[in-house]
């Protein structure tokens, strides 16, 4: 039974619930709702030997690669975006040794964190069939006992932690979520243990009178972090823009560098500024409204 | 108007392919460009979904996504939702095309976006499938656009990523894939159709100004060739310039035909 | 493919689209947001022979059979409500021939409409093990691949048609739900026919700037029929409470006269009438209101 | 104050053994007042959640709900979502109890609300089973509320709807329910148990001015007996106008607790 009270903490406290050697999945899509300063703060923490999944990977990726946080990756693929490609030292490392990274299609990888979240061991889906990703997963040939017919049967992903960052949660971890959900809900009902972070935490009756846009109950969710620009440098769907420049600069010293440029901006980014809100300080008010008003003219309020 | 790059080509290509009132589930880059200049010119009604759960979004020029998940390949869509409820109603059959990219492909419409070389010991590592395998064991017909160089039509693929006709008609059935099948590969140099009975690819249609040779010299393979090849209709000043200002956000002197809404 | 463009229409004209002999589907839950006026709409247009399926049945399920409407039905629960108990004329129809009423647990029917939406022959699920309803079902025995857990398996359900009544849908068929969704997500995902009734068609403007709020999207719809209270004396979750005086009325009729009861009930709702807005005539507008007045009572705005 | 009726009686035993933080999926009439009254007196963070896809909802009080998925179960949620997806949370573990009623039960405390006599040539048709299958077979302790009548309690069910130990913990074990049990029957008479070795009930505590002999003439099997037969206090002042309040929305003379929110 989890707590049904009050589950507000640090993000440096939610870190004590993610254990070396976990499992665990990040909610959102490439660059977009990224639980990225529950992440860092993983790193920050040195967390070691997790294996980390999520739909689609951006270049949190080699950062848990480089930084030793993860010795496993899961995932369906792994890029930057177009103007980015794909990340060069995630390349290297899976070069080198490709055991490292288990790949499903988007779909599959969904239908195991959809088994999960349904307490179901497996699913059936009808990806898959035919291609050599078949033969380097688990995943294993099925026949519906109705039709007959050739399916495939993926395991459930049942994660030990679960990263999930939205835009509004109360203080029992009852969260709401604008725009596209991604695979956060499937993240939440599968994982074990469940950290919430949130653009902002408000009262339970602003949830009560939306409570037709809840989506993650608090009866699942463990704790509970208010991280303004959380997802940031990544977008927060309505919230902020993703910040291109800053990828350019990130891929920049990357491909220069190789891990020595990953290395120097964890420097950057965690270690040197210590805490997530310093490192926004580093970044700058301006630079942050500036990627509100972008989303603004996507999305309109 | 500035003559058309071989992407122009390639997109403007692929956006006559389809119809309007379908549904198509487009990857990111050209197959979402082509989808959405179909949208603006021909095929008002036709609805796009993107993987990250956007169905029916409304591109805003000049700031085209860089990803299918992002805000930008969000704007002014019907419905938000989840990724898995995205792929489902593909695997339930509600879509009409699948439109992908592809790293190397090979004569029997087979994708690899995974590894260059013995996966065990790759010489690249690319992207992976995303949602590509997904999309073609599912949407009703399937369509690849690529550039055409010989590095990508390769005789077989590294690795199957996502599979087209595998080794032929039968060993697609036999693997379960009986609800589908890819029809198009659309490149800037030609469109290519598939040999019902062997599963191969064949030339159709040749871009203009592009010769059956160039093709052939360009494709790793054997590639067969319809009896009668076209030739593909030179883009138009409309296409061509819709297309640079959905790209570029930048308005040129040709007039651009507004957009048709379906609904009231 | 089905349309892309404008699917409105009127109730007679989306009857159109049931054909004696399907299997229909209905969305909601017991007297929550029933398709009530469209399933007036196909006893006035006198289907024979259909399968009626829904999770929890209300009273339609006498209507269907009494009036030869329905051959089977299809559910994991009959009554009206705790105040009014079991359909008595459901009862009599079932106690003459069981074979007419295939029952499921609420779960396992909703994993089937589930494996319909998602074009899966079949799921499984941890519900009838043990018990005698898995006999008495389709529904099989299947250890899990990887784990081998015994699980039960459910065969898909693929109604020919859904009937869901929402709250706004636009011209096209976007539908949004207020409220619990209840399984109509699944049916309108499920079935090869989708008729939806809403009780407000808006413009699709409206639906864009809602877009995370969509849950039926317009190319699984084939038809969109403007019906103010169409569940009427059925709930609408936001929009009207059920009237609980209609039940007792009706629930009076059934139980002193059985099935003469039932076709009383109908020659005053249905044939009468000759449409549903001449049947909310008879209802008139100061009952109809004070319906919303209770509602609003509820739920907060 | 009157005093309490035996459904009164069963309702307030039955409130009494919910933990405060716990998650309850609840049925509709006895069940949920039972949850309703919890939760307005000992047990503030209980969290009720209702077949119709009702998460955390609140009561108005004289307007409790006559089926579980209307918006009087749905009244100051905090979410309101699917069928399924209610239902999932449980079969994925969330749900500490699952509380439902019973329409005949038998000594392995196996549920039938299905059919009376043989299915198929039935007597009595009954409503089925709603979500009382699905709630037993993935609520982690399973408890039942039912009035306490010989026609009620019988040796054996005509049909299980709703397993409880089938003929025993192996059967059960065997039929694959292995991730949670049945822990108790509620009634206006009894608080019965389970005989962990046998599966077979058990009688536990008498309800006030009940004799265990009483309970026997009411029981349609043979009923196990604690070794140490205890008794239920007597409902409060307190607890009776609860109940009476939230059931009627009559206030009494007796002051009412507030209810207490665990949210700021």
């Amino acid at each position: 039974m989890k707590s049904a009270g009050d589950k507000r903490m640090s993000l440096a406290e939610a870190a004590h619930l993610v254990h070396d050697g976990d499992t665990v999945v990040g909610g959102g899509c490439c660059y977009s709702r990224t639980p990225w300063a529950m992440m860092l703060e993983l790193l920050r923490a040195e967390r070691r030997g997790l294996t980390l999944c999520r739909n689609l990977m951006c270049y949190e990726s080699e950062l848990f690669l480089a930084s030793e946080a993860a010795s496993k990756l899961v995932s369906s693929w792994v890029g930057i975006g177009l103007r980015w490609g794909i990340p060069k030292v995630f390349r290297e490392y899976v070069e080198r040794d490709p055991s490292i990274y288990e790949e499903w299609s988007h779909l599959s990888f969904g239908m195991r964190l959809m088994a999960g979240s349904m307490g179901m061991p497996f699913l059936p889906t009808a990806s898959l069939l035919g291609s050599d990703l078949l033969d380097r997963t688990p995943a294993q040939h099925i026949r519906c006992p109705f039709t007959d017919q050739l399916l495939v049967a993926v395991p459930a992903l049942v994660p030990d932690v679960a990263l999930i960052h939205v835009q509004t949660a109360d203080a029992i971890g009852n969260a709401q979520i604008e725009g596209p959900a991604y695979m956060d809900v499937e993240c939440a009902r599968a994982a074990n243990t469940v950290i919430v972070t949130a653009e902002e935490i408000v009262p339970s009756e602003a949830i009560v009178r939306t409570a037709d846009r809840t989506v993650i109950p608090g009866f699942v969710v463990d704790a509970v972090v208010e991280v303004p620009f959380g997802s940031y440098p990544h977008e927060c769907h309505g919230r902020y823009e993703a910040d291109f420049e800053h990828f350019d600069g990130y891929t920049e010293m990357v491909v220069r560098d190789g891990v020595a440029g990953v290395q120097a901006y964890l420097e950057e980014t965690v270690h040197g500024p210590g805490s997530f809100a310093a490192f926004l300080d580093t970044v700058g008010a301006s630079r942050l409204l500036e990627r509100r008003r972008l989303a603004r003219e996507l999305v309109a309020a | 108007m500035t003559e058309a790059t071989p992407v122009e080509l390639m997109t403007i290509a692929g956006s006559r392919l389809l119809r309007d009132g379908g549904v198509v589930f487009a990857g990111v880059g050209a197959p979402l460009e082509a989808s959405v200049l179909a949208k603006r010119l021909h095929a008002p009604s036709l609805t796009i979904v993107l993987e990250g759960g956007s169905i029916g979004p409304r591109m805003l020029p000049g700031r085209l996504p860089v990803s299918t998940n992002e805000m930008r390949a969000a704007h002014d869509a019907y419905m938000l939702t989840s990724i898995n409820d995205l792929f489902l109603y593909g695997q339930r059959g509600h879509y009409d095309y699948g439109f992908i990219g592809a790293g190397q492909l090979d004569q029997y419409g087979n994708v690899n976006t995974s590894y260059i070389g013995d996966p065990d010991q790759p010489k690249v590592r690319l992207p992976g499938s995303g949602g590509a395998n997904d999309i073609v064991s599912s949407c009703r017909e399937v369509m690849i656009m690529t550039r055409h160089e010989p590095r990508r039509f390769v005789e077989r693929v590294d690795f199957i990523t996502s599979p087209g006709y595998l080794s032929g008609p039968d060993s697609r059935q036999k693997a379960g894939l009986v609800r589908n099948r890819p029809v198009a590969v659309v490149t800037d140099m030609a469109l290519l159709g598939f040999d019902e009975e062997t599963g191969r690819l064949r030339l159709d249609a040749l871009q203009p100004g592009v010769t059956e040779e160039q093709v052939h010299a360009n494709t790793g393979f054997e590639l067969l060739v319809s009896d009668a090849i076209g030739e593909l209709a030179p883009p138009t000043d409309q296409e061509l310039a819709e297309l640079r200002w959905l790209r570029d956000g930048i308005t040129s002197d040709i007039p651009r035909t507004r957009e048709v809404t379906s609904a009231p």
